[in-house]
Formats: structure tokens, C-alpha cells, sequence
């Protein structure tokens, strides 16, 4: 393995384990808030980890930017949808987690009829 | 107690179902023909080189057109529900400074990739159809940030928007009529012109599908066509 | 290819299969309109990964099916989108979600 | 190369499952979009690296695509399912979906203890 | 120029027409156009009869690769039938849709509906199939949500998951079927299973595929247990759309399974599967009659007897596929023309009942007190239409009959003769039902609504087509073995 | 090209599928079902991707994962806002229901 | 024979239908208030026919062959053929149509849907004309449901609750039947093939058909016809169809109905089986054995009748089985009996309804109580009554007198001669219910004001109504005073025995 596809799979694999983190975050934090955050780092180091990792391999110029533009709209996609989330639970007031709180509470079905 | 009945009847139902299939799935048979081979070997003589591209606009264009007339028939169904019984006034959508400056982004590149999968799909994957969602996705969130797609709104709007939905097949079924005309078989394209009828038609209907799917989402087009027949009597049978 | 490897394609058939009968269950057990459309564009998916994986295992790339998927998803959206509208117009003036059981 | 892009692509899948766990157990609907939204983007990811092991540049396409529309389906929660300047009729500030997280907070503003927020 | 195509295309151009169209031209232009089109159906009708079956293939590709239109002497008759009925239905629609919130979506779904038609029709393609019968039913449904009421839409969601979810067990079938044999084309299918007998390996698959593909389509063609969608599709809707429905669409799924069912021929020939739609098609001959008789509303009433009716023609299964060929002939004659003799009987009666619930002003048969007096021509139509429905001479519902009473007793299966006389008796019932209210002399309302004349010849046209049908069917009988496994002696 | 032998990611895969799908038809809340729907449309775009049939996928990922999507929850937030109403006060949704079909019918 | 007249036989008997297929659609298509109009399109008709009829009649005496052949389907033909007993039935029916046409006039003048009442009269006809002319089962089947379908406008035609309920049992039985005999003529189809009539006994030549499975086809055959011809147990219908007007009553009584389904067994016994075979088949003893019952039990259930227009039903249900009688009898006295007593009873029956619908009409008289005294008021009504009473009954030398006579001659040269008991029985039984009428009519006082006098003073009633009924008591008189001179009913039946079943 040379030196570049060694700086890859390091790369990439920072990336897939920012993922695989963010989803245990998800999984693991306690409210929406907290959860948006998680998601976040993920999005975005993650794929801009594996983006980067995979820029050497990508053969062309046009794919590279290609996947850069992929990152950007990720980035923008995850930005725009974690201010819209929180936005949205603010002014619904849903209230943040604090500590001491049980940290998942039941479910309630809430099916229109 | 009918609720089980049900539960086991449908467990039953879709237990035959499964079982049948495996069967059918464990014991086919080898298939007859190649038709990989063939289309392999037809899509030099066809119009697009991609072969999906080939099988769907040259070698089955007659199911494409007919698909695009299913597509034709809901937004139909839809506008007619529509204008015969309005939705009521509703909210527009969100709009928020930060939206709207990611969509000054988001909006052009939309339009930009569905202008490269158009081109991209006579050569690889890509095509009419994907480029219409990504251009109806466009539109789709035009109307989700609450910004009113003028140019469809009233009794004109509406006349246009129906002219472009027609398009795509209208180009279709000229073309194919065209060839049908000049002796060749329906949808037959002369050998120097099929890339550019290809296109054509690519580009026609993919103005027309993304109308159509966008004319599926409930706001859109805009709903100001309620005055839009005035001198018709609205009657309710029944 | 050795008998005892399932191949790609075939697995994927396989999950067409199940999900055929899976969106059959939820089809059947289902009243609420909404639901019985999942199910059926499960049911859908199903079918034409059936299409796809059964068409291509042990033969490669075909691209007929994959056209023909094409189609049907086409055919699938335009379908989905006009219950969509029916159902809406109908919970519209009933208020409700489901079909009347009398019929 | 191709191999340990693969069994990256597997642990984003099984990330991807993870994943799909906070989408089932909620509870709220913002909690399931968010993880579908991470989801989406572990999506966007796989297929990237599969591009090369395949062999399918079009991958990247429809990698583009998804990103693209990441945002669709998170608007159309918030502005259809979930908007935030709902004026529910009677005055009671959420639908009932969205009670179970509303309830203990009014509960805490009735108490006068509405204290500081994170994030 | 093949006229193949252009039986397909010309209703496609229309639709695509009257969506653009301003709302007053449309009715004229309908009817004009179905006169056009009535010509070209004839005109195709009459190549196939001087020149034998005629096949185009679409984009100059050969089937397997491309799809090929065919018009044998079935499909070719199943146009001109489709034309015959669907004239009058526009005429009819023209003039009593005219200023109706309906009418902007009805003429585009109306046409949709005849392309669908003639491209199943024509179509030797399974995919093909599918999508048209996608378009048919999506356009079907849309007709039926058209009026807009709780009922139509209750109705038209309905039919609309029943056609969904027939077509896609259709689907899974074609997938079954092109994974086995690796080709969509009818013919080639055809080809390959006769080649390959009964014996071989594969039928197991083509079994299930036939299998799934049949449970579809007889749900689209709502026999008896699958019928709960029909009835209140059917008799909600608006009066020429129930009656292209009843007449035509289900008739499309129907034809389909005819095609299969000739297609695969010999794999199914040992199997009682046969007997089985039999005994389905006589348990909606009588649960149809039966419902029908109970029915407190006019067009339900009719809606009804379409399941019954529907009910004969798959007596046409376990008669086809025995070994005499006697019986195999008179079951094809007789199915076929039962199809036409219900189509045209069932349009004109849906268009009368809908002429006589426009002039009462309900829905209800007891409300039709004294109409015999006030609306004798649409009463006339609707009993033209029912002596068709009832088996009676001199109708093609009676030699139609006929055939397949002999059929039943040349292959001897009795079982069926008793449907077929019971099931006349029963729409006899059902019929003259209609008739005891129509001819009381109570104190009936002197005022009627009096629905233009246009209206009441049009369904006079298709009750006494149904009539007429009967003493010239010899001709049309031929022209339909035209390139049928009939006409090359095996069945 | 022949096929490959399917490996762990597309059992893994399939696996998902059929959770979603068992999800998306199994659970009792409607927004979860749809949620799980969306989802669904993305793995089945990653498995179209492993038939090797981009085009596909790329139609998946932009009606499955895209349009039906937002198609879903469009209505369902449209049932919503029409008739759900918090259950404590019951008599103010006849008095909205019936409002609503004035509108209807003006 | 020229390509032309060939042409005009064939469609010659085509021509006799249309006349009144013609008429109807004619009247149909009317205005409900052009009865001028209607009235004289009706009458054209009814003489045009019966021109053609007696045309083609004369024709066939001197042996002409009027047949039209049409393929309706490969193996069923539509044919049509005047012989001497299609000719006999025929001619019987345009004669009553023409009077009943003109009684119909005056009966309904001022009524309501004379429209609608004339079409379908018309219709009924042009059915009755089609099964004299039918030239196979298939076609007579034709007809036969035809008339079915075209006589329940009629009989509901009163529109009240009694005459739809009628109209219902009048469809369950015929309906029911036209189903039964359906089943034979399929079975025999696929037996025998197209049974032509007047092939000379096609199925005699049928060696392989076992005997059983031909003992089931004429069942189904005779079950099915008759319910429209009243035999016993399938009579119900026709005493409740009697709320349909007068001229609807005699129709069905005297010509079209009844007549039609006796007619179907002639032909069934004669041109489908063939005499001979059916003697074979032993199927004669019981038609003879269960006519005789009917005669017995129609003369018995007339007895008890108080309303005249149920008493004349019920001793419709006798007289026709006289027909069937005559039929099953083995021998051509006995043939010819039947055979003229569907023309005689045709003639009498008619006379009786036309004279009880001109007591109905004029006086307002149901029940027979309600007649004493009658005759003093309509004397002519009472004298065309009394004519037609006492044919019934067989007084020499009226009509009835003659059918016995030839009947009683066939019984014994059959060597059935318990048949002559049976005679004597409803001849006995007969008297026992008409005579009681008659003496009510002419020697009973009038019993207080009439129930519902349409007329002020009494002189008889509309000659519309009574014209018709003169006609057709004086016809009854005729055919029995000189019964044995040349075109009389008795030798018409002679003719037809001769000529087709002793040759």
C-alpha cells in the first residue's frame, strides 16, 4: 500500500467512524437538540473526511469537484435542516434537556385519523 | 377477535404468496433468449448509446410514451379535483431568511445537475426522467418556502402550464408520426436524425414530467385558479 | 459460480420476494388509506427488485428489466400521487381516513 | 483498495442500522427525521466510496442527487408536519403528537421555573 | 401507413388535445373524433378480414427487442367494439355534460381511457400490458373521482387499490415470466411453451406466474369474491362513465386473461384451474342476480348485474380448454359474443338508467312510478338492453346463450347449462323489476325533468345494437377466428 | 460480466430493507411509518446500486428518497392540520369540522 | 319458378310479420294523442295482414312453398315456412286481430297509454304470426319468448297492485317455461342438430339416441310449452291475468297465448318427433291421461267461480286442453279434432271475453250475480253470449259440437275409449256452468241499478265493442253450420292431417 492510499484509508476511515460515532450520538443523546449536534459533525467532518480520502483516487478533475460539490450541498443540506429543526422545536416549545431529566420519554402515538 | 381473523388472514395470504414465488423463484428455468446480447448488439444502430437509454426511447418508446400519458392522467385527475373543489386557503410555506438564502444555492445547481443528467443520459445513466424529478424537486421546494410560482397562477398561467405538460407527449407522438408519415414504422427514426429526436424528445418531456410531478404536489400550481372559470356553472350532481 | 453462493442478484430477488409478501400483509391488515399505500409501494419496490435480481442472476446486466423498472417507478409515482389526491379530497369531505366497510 | 472501500461501506451500513434504531424508537418526529436525515447523508457517503469498487461513476451522480435533495424532505416536515408557526385552533399550543414533549413544559412554565436552555 | 398505430395515437392526440382546449369545443370535438375513429376501427377491421392478421412493429424493432402491435381477427373486433360503444357514450357526454363542473376532466380521461383500450387491444407485449392497463385504470378511476362527492371519491379509492394492486400482481407475473423464458413477447412465449410441453421444467414458474397474473386480473375484472369494488364504482358514477366501464374497461382485463390463457395453452390444458373461474364465474352469476334484486337504486341495480354478467364469460375457461373441439369452438363464439352482446347491452342500459334518474330526479327504482308514461323511450332502451342481459331472442345476449349452452352439453358439463338458465331467470328478476315500478299508475308526479333527445337515442342505439347484434352475428363470429388458435385447429 | 457472490454488506442491506419495510407497514404511528418509508427509498436506491442499475438508483434516490416523500408527508401533515385536534375539548372539532365544509361548498 | 317469385316467397312470410312489427314500431313512435292516426295504422295493418295471410293460404293449397332460410350462426338458422298448420294458425290470428284491434279501439277510448298499448299489441301479434310461420324450434322458440315479453306490458297494463302482481306470476310461470323448453331445444340440438319442421319426423331417424334421454327432451319440451298453454299444474297464470283488459284477455285466451303454447306441442308431437315415434316413445298415454285431468279440473275450478271473467279463464284451462287431447290421440280423427278446436275455441273464446268485457264496460257487471237480467238490456251482446256458451258446451250444430264429435271418433279409433267419458264429463260440466249464466241473462229480473252504467238508455252497448262481438259469434256459427264445405275450419284440418301426417 503506498503512502497515498495509506493517507486515504486513514482519512476514510476517520470519516466512516465519524459517521458510525454520530450515530451512537443520535442514538445515545437525550433530546432533540443534542441530537442535532450529532448529526451535524457527522455530516459534515464525516463526509468531508471521506471526500478528502477519496479526492486522490477520483480520476479527474470533474469528479473531484464533483465530489466536493456533494460535501458542500451536504453541508448545506445538514446546516439547513438542523436550524430549521431547532428552529421549529423552539417555537413549539419543546423544551432542552436538562440534567437529571429522564432522558427518553414514552411514546405516544400521534396519528391524525 | 375479527381484527386476529384478519391478522391471520393476511399472514396466510402473504405466507402463500411467499412460498409461491420461492417456488417459482427455485425452479426457473434458463431463459431462452439473450436479450442482453441483443440490445447489446442493437444500441450501435440505436439513437442513444447508453443502452437503458436505447430500450427505453428507441427500442420501447411506445411503453415510455404510454408511461408518460399514466403520469398525464393524475396530474389530469388532480387538476380536475382541484378545479372542481379548491383547497382551501393555506398556509404558503416557510419562509425564512436563512431558507431562502440556501435556496439561492440550492436552486440553480438543481436546475444545473437536472441539465447535466438530461445530457449525461444518452451516453450514462441518467435521463429525462431523473432530470424532471430534480427540476420538480426544485419546484417542490419553491413552494415549501412559501414562494408563489407566478407564472402558472390564473386563468393564463393555467392555460400554459397545461401547454407544457402536453408537450412532452405532443413531441412524442409528432415525431412518431412524422416517421409514421414518411413511411418508416411508428417511432422509427431515420438512422442520421434518431440522436437529435432522441434529445428532442428527452428535452420535451422532461419539461413536461417535471410539471407533472410538481402538479401532484398539492400546492402547486398555485391555487388562485378558483376564478378561473367563471362563465361555468358549478352544478353538484348527486 | 458455485450453487452453494448465493449471488448478488438472486439475494436481492429473494428480498423482492419477501417484500412482495410483506406489503401483501400490510395491504390486507391495513384500513387507513395512507398505510395501504406504503404497503403497496413496498409491495412495488418488491416487484421490480424481483424483476431486476431475478432477470440478471447468473446472466449480468440486463438492461430491459432495469428499463422496464424504470417505467413501472414512473408508473408507480403517477399511481401513488393520484391516491394521494383522491385521498386527500375524500378526507376532505368525510373526515375520514379510511374507506366505509359496508360494501 | 477496493476491498477496504467495501468494508468501509459495510461499517457505514451498519452505522446506517444504527441509525434506523432512533428512527423507530423516536419518540419525537423530530428525533426520527434528524436520524433520517443522518441516514441520508450515511447514504450519500456509501455511495461515494462504492463509485470505484463497482465501477460505476454514475454513482457519484446519484450521490449528487441525494445530497441534492436531502433538504427536500426535512423542509417539507417542518413546513407541512411540524410547522413551527401552527396556530392550533383552541389555543393549546401543540397537536397531540408533540404534547408528550410539550406537556412537562408547560408544566415547568407554570412552575415559574424556566431556566436556561442549551444549544 | 399501418392503421395500427394510429388507432392508438389519434384518441392519445385527442386527449392531449382536449386538455388544451378551450372547455366548448371539446364535446364537439369528441364526438367528431369518435366518428374518425369509429372509421379507422372499421377500416382495420376490414384489412384484417381481406388480409388476415396484421402486426406493426413499433420503432421499426422486432419483438423481442421492440414491441410489435398485432390485430388479429380478436383485436381488430374488440376496436370496432369499443369504437361502437364508446360513440354513443360520447354523444351521450357531449350533450349531457355540457356547463358541468365535470366536463373539463372528463374528455381527456375519456380519451386516455380509448388509447389505453385500443393499445391493450393491440398489444402483444406483456410489459406493454401492464402499462396500458395502468393508463386504462388510472384513467377509469379518474372518471369514476370525477363527480367529486364523498361517494365517487369513496368509490373511486377504492377501485383505485384494487386496480393497483391487481396490476401489480401482474407485474410480479411478467417478472416470473421474463425471468423463465426470457422474452415479453406474446408470441415468443407462446412459442417457447408449446415447444417446451407441459412436462418440462419451468412450467412450475410459469404456473405461478400465470397464476398471479390471473388473481390481478380477475380482480381488475372483479369476479365474484373480487368484486366489492365494482358496484359502487360503477353506479356512481356519471352515466357514460359507468357504462364505458361496464362495457369496456373490465373487459380489458378480461381479454388479457384470454390472451394468457391461449398463450400458455397447453401447460394449463391438465389443470382444473379451469373449472375453477368456472365456478367462480357461476357463483357471480347468481350472487350478482341475487344483490342486484336487492338494490333500492337504479344504477346499483345495473352495476350489479354487470358482476353477474361478467359471471358467464369465464364460463368460457373450464369450455375452452377441453379436448373437443366442437365445444372449444362454441365456447369462443359464444364467450365472444356474449362480451359484445353485454358491452353493448350494458352501455345502453347505463345510459338509460342515467336518462331515467335525470328525468325523476332519484336515484331510487320506487321513485320511478309512472315514468313509462312520461319517458318511453329510455324505458324501451333500458328493456331492449335487458332482453339482451336476459337471454332472450332474438338478442346476441340469447344467441350468445345459446352457443354456450351448446358448448356445456357438447363437452358435457352440465353444470354450467344450469347456470346459464338460472342466471336468465335471475336477470329476468332484476330486470322486469325495474319494469313493475316503471308501469305503476300511482299518483305519480306529473313533472319530469326531459333529458334532450340526443341523450335517449343514444342509449337506443346501443340497447337496440344489442338486439341486432344477434341476427347478424354470423358474419362477426367469423371475422373473430380470424389467426385464433381456432383458426389453426388446435385449441 | 457474471455476478458476484452476494457478501455481508448485502445481506446486511437486505436485512435493512426488510426491516424498514416491516417498519414502514408495522408501526403504529403514521409519521413513523412514513419516516420509515423515506428511508426505505434510500436503501432501496443503495440496492439498486448493488444490481448495478444506476439508473435506477438514481430515480430512487430522487422520487423514493425525494418526492414521495415529501408527497407522504405533505398529506399527512394536511390530515393533520385539518382534523386533529387536541382530544381534551371535544366539542370545538364538530363545530371546526362543519366550518370546514362550508368552505368547501361556498 | 322465376328468381323473383322465388324472392316473393321467401319473403313473403317475412312480409306477414312486418306487417304488424311495422305497425307497432309505427305506433310507438306516435304521439300519445294521434289515436285517429294510431286507429287507422292498426286497422291497415290488421287487413294487410290478413290479406297476406289468406294470400299465401290459398297458395299453399295449391302447393306453393313460401320458406325463408337466414344463418344466425353456424348451425342455427332463423326460418320461416308456410305450411297448411302454420297457415291455420296464422290465418286464425289475423282474423281475431282484426277484431280484436277494433274492439281494443272502442274498449280503451279515452284510456290512458294507448300508446304503448297498441305497440305492444302489435308486437304480440307480429310474435303469434312468427310462431305459426316458425319452420324450426329455434325460430318458433324465438317468437315464443317474443310474445312473452310482449304480452306483460299488456297484462300490467292497468298499472294497479292487482295487475302487477299478475304481471309477476304471469312472468315466473312463462319465463320459467320459455327456460324449461329452452334446455330441450338445446338438448335436442346437440342430439339431432337443426330440427326443421315438416322434414318428416327428423328424429325417427335418430338409431343411436336411447329412449330415456328422447322421453327427457319431450318432457322439457311439452313442460315448457306447456305453461303457455295452461295444462295442468302449470295453469296458475292464467286466471290471475285476467285483471288485464278485456281485449287483452281474449287475446290471450283465444288467440296468442294459450293458443301458442298448444300449437308448440302440435309441432313438437308431430314435426319434431314425428307420431309415430312419440306413439313409440309411450309419451301419448300420459299427454292424453293429464289433458283429460285438465279438462276435468278447468271445468270443475269454472264451477266454482262467482266472477265471469275467472269462470271463462278456468274454462280456458279446460277447452285447451281439448287441443292436446286431440293431439295425443293416435290417429287422424282425433288429430283433426284438436286441430280444429284450436280454431273453433279460438272463435268461441273470443265471442265469450268480447261479451263479458261489453257487460263490464257497459254495465259495470264482474261478477255473474251481477247479470240478472242482462239480456233484456244488451239483447245482441246476450245473443253472441249465448252462442258462444252453448258452443262450448257442444250443442249441435254449433263449432264446439264438431271438435267433440271428431274427438270422440278419435278416441275410439285410437282405442282409448275412456276419453269419450271425459267428453261427456266436461261437456256435462260445462253446461253445469255456462247454463246457470244464461238463465241469469235472460230469464232473471234485473236485480236493482247496474253496478257502473256507462250508457242511459239501454240499447247494447258501443258498436265498436259490439260489432266484433256479433262478427266473431256469428264466425262460431258458421264454422260448425258448414263445417264440411271447403275452407271451413274443420276442412283446413283435414287438409293439414292429410297432407302432413297421413301421407
Amino acid at each position: 500500500m503506498t503512502a497515498v492510499a495509506l493517507f486515504q484509508s486513514l482519512l476514510i476511515g476517520a470519516g466512516v467512524a465519524f459517521f458510525v460515532v454520530g450515530s451512537i450520538g443520535v442514538l445515545r443523546f437525550p433530546d432533540v437538540y443534542t441530537r442535532i449536534h450529532a448529526l451535524t459533525k457527522a455530516d459534515n467532518l464525516g463526509l468531508g473526511l471521506v471526500v478528502i480520502g477519496l479526492l486522490p483516487g477520483a480520476g479527474s478533475v470533474a469528479a473531484a469537484l464533483k465530489l466536493l460539490l456533494i460535501w458542500g450541498l451536504a453541508l448545506l443540506a445538514s446546516a439547513c435542516a438542523g436550524y430549521l429543526v431547532a428552529r421549529a422545536a423552539r417555537r413549539r416549545g419543546v423544551e432542552p434537556w436538562r440534567r437529571g431529566q429522564p432522558r427518553q420519554r414514552p411514546e405516544r402515538s400521534g396519528d391524525p385519523r | 377477535m375479527k381484527r386476529y381473523l384478519l391478522i391471520l388472514l393476511a399472514a396466510l395470504a402473504s405466507l402463500a404468496v411467499c412460498a409461491a414465488l420461492a417456488l417459482a423463484v427455485i425452479e426457473r428455468p434458463e431463459a431462452r433468449t439473450d436479450l442482453p446480447r441483443v440490445v447489446a448488439h442493437s444500441t450501435e444502430h440505436a439513437g442513444a448509446p447508453h443502452p437503458i437509454t436505447a430500450v427505453l426511447l428507441d427500442f420501447r418508446s411506445y411503453d415510455t410514451l404510454l408511461e408518460v400519458a399514466v403520469l398525464l392522467v393524475a396530474v389530469v385527475v388532480a387538476l380536475a379535483l382541484r378545479e372542481a373543489q379548491p383547497d382551501g386557503p393555506d398556509r404558503m410555506g416557510l419562509d425564512n431568511p436563512l431558507l431562502r438564502a440556501v435556496m439561492s444555492w440550492l436552486l440553480p445547481l438543481m436546475v444545473l445537475v437536472a441539465a447535466y443528467l438530461l445530457w449525461a443520459g444518452s451516453t450514462r445513466p441518467g435521463g429525462a426522467f431523473q432530470a424532471a424529478a430534480v427540476l420538480a424537486a426544485a419546484g417542490v421546494l419553491l413552494r415549501l418556502a412559501g414562494v408563489r410560482l407566478g407564472g402558472f397562477a390564473g386563468e393564463r398561467g393555467a392555460r400554459r402550464l397545461r401547454a407544457l405538460l402536453v408537450l412532452g407527449p405532443a413531441v412524442f407522438v409528432a415525431v412518431g408520426a412524422g416517421t409514421a408519415l414518411g413511411g418508416r414504422a411508428f417511432l422509427d427514426y431515420p438512422a442520421d436524425w434518431a440522436g437529435g429526436l432522441i434529445l428532442a424528445i428527452e428535452l420535451a418531456l422532461t419539461l413536461s414530467i417535471a410539471l407533472a410531478l410538481l402538479s401532484l404536489f398539492r400546492l402547486a400550481p398555485p391555487q388562485s385558479d378558483v376564478e378561473r372559470l367563471p362563465e361555468r356553472r358549478r352544478r353538484t350532481r348527486e | 459460480m458455485s450453487a452453494t453462493v448465493l449471488a448478488t442478484d438472486a439475494l436481492y430477488a429473494w428480498v423482492g420476494v419477501l417484500l412482495c409478501g410483506l406489503g401483501l400483509f400490510g395491504f390486507i391488515i391495513h384500513r387507513h388509506l395512507l398505510r395501504r399505500l406504503l404497503a403497496f409501494n413496498v409491495m412495488g419496490s418488491g416487484s421490480f427488485l424481483l424483476l431486476v435480481g431475478l432477470a440478471q442472476d447468473g446472466r449480468g446486466i440486463d438492461p430491459v428489466p432495469q428499463a422496464l423498472v424504470l417505467t413501472g417507478i414512473v408508473v408507480a409515482v403517477a399511481s401513488t400521487a393520484l391516491a394521494l389526491v383522491i385521498f386527500r379530497r375524500w378526507h376532505r369531505v368525510s373526515g375520514e381516513s379510511t374507506l366505509p366497510e359496508d360494501v | 483498495m477496493d476491498t477496504l472501500l467495501e468494508t468501509f461501506s459495510l461499517l457505514l451500513l451498519i452505522s446506517l442500522v444504527l441509525g434506523l434504531l432512533r428512527v423507530w424508537k423516536g419518540p419525537g418526529f423530530a428525533d426520527r427525521m434528524l436520524a433520517a436525515q443522518l441516514l441520508g447523508t450515511t447514504g450519500v457517503a456509501m455511495l461515494v466510496l462504492l463509485a470505484d469498487p463497482l465501477g460505476l461513476a454514475a454513482l457519484r451522480d446519484v450521490a449528487l442527487v441525494l445530497a441534492l435533495l436531502a433538504v427536500l424532505a426535512v423542509l417539507a416536515f417542518v413546513a407541512r408536519v411540524w410547522d413551527p408557526d401552527e396556530q392550533v385552533p383552541d389555543g393549546s399550543e401543540n397537536p397531540s403528537d408533540t404534547r408528550t414533549e410539550a406537556a412537562p413544559a408547560q408544566q415547568q412554565r407554570a412552575a415559574g421555573t424556566a431556566g436556561r436552555r442549551r444549544g | 401507413m399501418s392503421l395500427l398505430p394510429a388507432l392508438v395515437m389519434l384518441p392519445l392526440s385527442a386527449a392531449l388535445a382536449s386538455t388544451l382546449l378551450p372547455l366548448r369545443w371539446r364535446g364537439p370535438l369528441g364526438v367528431a373524433l369518435a366518428v374518425l375513429l369509429a372509421g379507422v376501427a372499421c377500416g382495420l377491421l376490414r384489412t384484417v378480414v381481406g388480409d388476415g392478421p396484421q402486426a406493426h412493429a413499433l420503432g421499426g424493432w422486432a419483438p423481442p427487442l421492440g414491441i410489435a402491435l398485432v390485430a388479429d381477427g380478436l383485436a381488430a373486433g374488440m376496436v370496432v367494439l369499443t369504437a361502437t360503444v364508446a360513440l354513443p357514450c360520447a354523444l351521450h357526454a357531449a350533450l349531457g355534460l355540457r356547463g358541468e363542473a365535470v366536463e373539463d376532466g372528463f374528455w381527456p380521461l375519456f380519451w386516455f381511457m380509448w388509447a389505453a383500450l385500443n393499445g391493450i387491444w393491440l398489444s402483444a407485449d406483456l410489459f406493454n400490458l401492464y402499462v396500458g392497463l395502468e393508463l386504462l385504470g388510472l384513467a377509469a378511476v379518474g372518471l369514476v373521482a370525477l363527480k367529486g362527492s364523498a361517494g365517487a371519491l369513496a368509490a373511486a379509492m377504492r377501485y383505485l387499490l384494487a386496480a393497483l394492486l391487481g396490476s401489480l400482481a401482474y407485474l410480479i407475473g411478467v417478472a416470473l415470466l421474463y425471468a423463465a423464458w426470457g422474452s415479453l413477447a406474446l408470441a415468443d412465449l407462446a412459442g417457447f411453451m408449446a415447444e417446451a410441453g407441459v412436462a418440462q421444467s419451468g412450467s412450475l414458474t410459469t404456473l405461478v406466474a400465470l397464476g398471479l397474473m390471473s388473481a390481478g386480473l380477475l380482480l381488475k375484472t372483479a369476479l365474484f369474491p373480487l368484486h366489492g369494488w365494482l358496484p359502487p364504482a360503477h353506479g356512481g358514477a356519471l352515466p357514460p362513465v359507468s357504462a364505458l366501464l361496464s362495457a369496456l374497461v373490465i373487459k380489458a382485463s378480461l381479454y388479457i386473461l384470454m390472451r394468457l390463457w391461449i398463450m400458455a395453452g397447453p401447460a394449463l390444458t391438465p389443470l382444473a384451474l379451469g373449472w375453477l373461474l368456472g365456478a367462480l364465474g357461476a357463483a357471480a352469476v347468481f350472487w350478482g342476480g341475487w344483490m342486484a334484486l336487492r338494490q333500492a337504486r337504479l344504477k346499483h341495480l345495473v352495476a350489479y348485474s354487470t358482476v353477474a354478467q361478467i359471471g358467464y364469460l369465464f364460463l368460457f375457461f373450464p369450455l375452452f380448454g377441453v379436448a373437443n373441439m366442437d365445444a372449444a369452438r362454441l365456447a369462443w363464439d359464444g364467450t365472444l359474443l356474449m362480451l359484445a352482446a353485454h358491452a353493448l347491452a350494458k352501455a345502453g342500459m347505463f345510459l338509460a338508467a342515467g336518462n331515467l334518474v335525470l328525468a325523476v330526479g332519484s336515484p331510487h327504482i320506487a321513485d320511478l312510478t309512472g315514468i313509462s308514461r312520461f319517458r318511453p323511450l329510455s324505458l324501451m332502451s333500458f328493456g331492449l338492453a335487458g332482453v339482451s342481459l336476459m337471454g332472450l331472442p332474438p338478442s346476441a345476449g340469447f344467441t350468445a346463450k345459446w352457443l354456450l349452452l351448446q358448448s356445456a352439453l357438447a363437452s358435457g358439463q352440465w353444470v354450467w347449462i344450469m347456470v346459464l338458465v338460472g342466471g336468465g331467470l335471475l336477470s329476468a328478476a332484476y330486470v322486469f323489476r325495474v319494469f313493475r315500478h316503471a308501469f305503476v299508475e300511482g299518483p305519480a308526479r306529473d313533472r319530469f325533468a326531459s333529458p334532450p333527445l340526443a341523450l335517449e337515442l343514444s342509449a337506443l342505439a346501443l340497447g337496440s345494437a344489442s338486439i341486432a347484434l344477434g341476427l347478424v352475428a354470423q358474419a362477426p363470429l367469423e371475422w373473430l377466428r380470424i389467426g385464433s388458435p381456432l383458426a389453426t385447429g388446435v385449441p | 460480466m457474471s455476478a458476484l457472490p452476494a457478501n455481508a454488506f448485502d445481506l446486511l442491506l437486505g436485512l435493512g430493507l426488510i426491516a424498514c419495510a416491516a417498519g414502514a407497514l408495522l408501526s403504529r404511528e403514521l409519521f413513523r411509518a412514513i419516516v420509515m418509508f423515506i428511508v426505505f427509498g434510500l436503501l432501496m436506491a443503495l440496492a439498486w446500486v448493488r444490481l448495478r442499475a444506476p439508473d435506477i438508483a438514481l430515480a430512487e434516490a430522487a422520487i423514493g428518497a425525494g418526492l414521495t416523500g415529501v408527497l407522504l408527508l405533505d398529506t399527512l401533515g394536511y390530515l393533520r392540520r385539518r382534523f386533529e385536534r387536541p382530544r381534551p375539548s371535544p366539542p370545538s372539532a364538530p363545530a371546526a369540522h362543519t366550518s370546514d365544509k362550508e368552505q368547501t361548498r361556498s | 319458378m322465376s328468381g323473383a317469385s322465388s324472392l316473393l316467397h321467401a319473403l313473403l312470410p317475412l312480409a306477414v310479420i312486418a306487417t304488424s312489427l311495422l305497425a307497432a314500431v309505427g305506433i310507438f313512435v306516435l304521439a300519445e294523442h294521434r289515436h285517429r292516426l294510431r286507429s287507422s295504422l292498426n286497422l291497415a295493418a290488421a287487413l294487410a295482414k290478413l290479406a297476406l295471410v289468406v294470400w299465401m293460404g290459398l297458395g299453399v293449397l295449391e302447393g306453393e312453398r313460401y320458406a325463408l332460410r337466414y344463418t344466425l350462426v353456424d348451425g342455427v338458422a332463423f326460418v320461416l315456412r308456410a305450411d297448411a298448420l302454420g297457415i291455420m294458425f296464422a290465418g286464425l290470428s289475423s282474423v281475431l286481430w282484426l277484431f280484436t284491434t277494433i274492439y281494443a279501439i272502442g274498449y280503451l277510448e279515452n284510456a290512458p297509454n294507448r300508446s304503448r298499448f297498441f305497440g305492444f299489441f302489435s308486437l304480440c301479434v307480429a310474435s303469434t304470426v312468427g310462431i305459426a310461420l316458425a319452420g324450426n324450434l329455434f325460430t318458433f322458440f324465438l317468437f315464443y319468448e317474443l310474445l312473452t315479453l310482449s304480452t306483460y306490458p299488456l297484462v300490467v297494463h292497468r298499472g294497479s297492485a292487482k295487475a302487477l302482481a299478475a304481471g309477476r306470476t304471469y312472468l315466473v310461470y312463462t319465463l320459467g317455461g320459455g327456460a324449461v323448453l329452452l334446455l330441450g331445444i338445446a338438448l335436442l340440438h346437440t342430439l339431432a342438430g337443426d330440427v326443421a319442421f315438416g322434414a318428416g319426423a327428423g328424429l325417427a331417424a335418430l338409431e343411436a339416441v336411447s329412449n330415456p334421454q328422447l322421453v327427457l327432451i319431450f318432457a322439457l319440451l311439452v313442460g315448457g310449452l306447456g305453461v303457455k298453454a295452461a295444462i295442468y299444474p302449470l295453469h296458475g297464470w292464467l286466471p290471475t291475468a285476467m285483471v288485464a283488459p278485456a281485449p287483452v284477455s281474449a287475446l290471450l285466451h283465444a288467440v296468442a297465448v294459450v293458443k301458442a303454447g298448444a300449437f308448440g306441442i302440435v309441432r313438437v308431437v308431430y314435426d319434431v318427433f314425428g307420431i309415430e315415434l312419440a306413439w313409440q316413445l309411450g309419451v301419448l298415454g300420459p299427454l292424453a291421461a293429464l289433458a283429460s285431468f285438465t279438462i276435468l279440473y278447468g271445468s270443475l275450478r269454472a264451477l266454482a267461480q262467482t266472477d265471469l271473467k275467472r269462470r271463462l279463464a278456468f274454462s280456458t284451462v279446460s277447452q285447451v286442453s281439448y287441443i292436446v287431447l286431440g293431439i295425443s290421440l293416435f290417429g287422424p280423427l282425433g288429430t283433426a279434432g284438436g286441430l280444429v278446436h284450436l280454431l273453433h275455441q279460438g272463435l268461441m273464446k273470443i265471442t265469450l271475453f268480447f261479451c263479458a268485457g261489453n257487460y263490464a264496460e257497459t254495465l259495470g257487471a264482474h261478477r255473474v250475480d251481477e247479470l240478472d237480467g242482462a239480456g233484456r238490456c244488451m239483447p245482441a251482446t246476450s245473443i253472441a253470449f249465448t252462442i258462444g256458451a252453448f258452443g262450448m258446451i257442444g250443442v249441435p250444430p254449433l263449432a264446439g259440437f264438431v271438435t267433440k264429435w271428431y274427438l270422440g271418433l278419435g278416441a275410439l279409433e285410437a282405442g282409448m275409449g275412456w276419453v269419450i267419458g271425459v267428453l261427456v264429463a266436461s261437456s256435462l260440466l260445462n253446461a253445469a256452468y255456462f247454463l246457470p249464466i244464461l238463465h241469469r241473462i235472460w230469464f232473471r229480473p234485473q236485480r236493482g241499478p247496474w253496478p257502473d252504467e256507462r250508457f242511459r238508455q239501454c240499447h247494447d252497448t258501443h258498436p265498436l265493442l259490439l260489432m266484433p262481438t256479433l262478427a266473431t259469434a256469428a264466425f262460431s256459427v258458421v264454422a260448425g253450420l258448414f263445417a264440411s264445405l271447403p275452407y271451413s275450419p274443420l276442412y283446413w284440418a283435414t287438409v293439414v292431417v292429410g297432407r302432413e301426417y297421413l301421407p
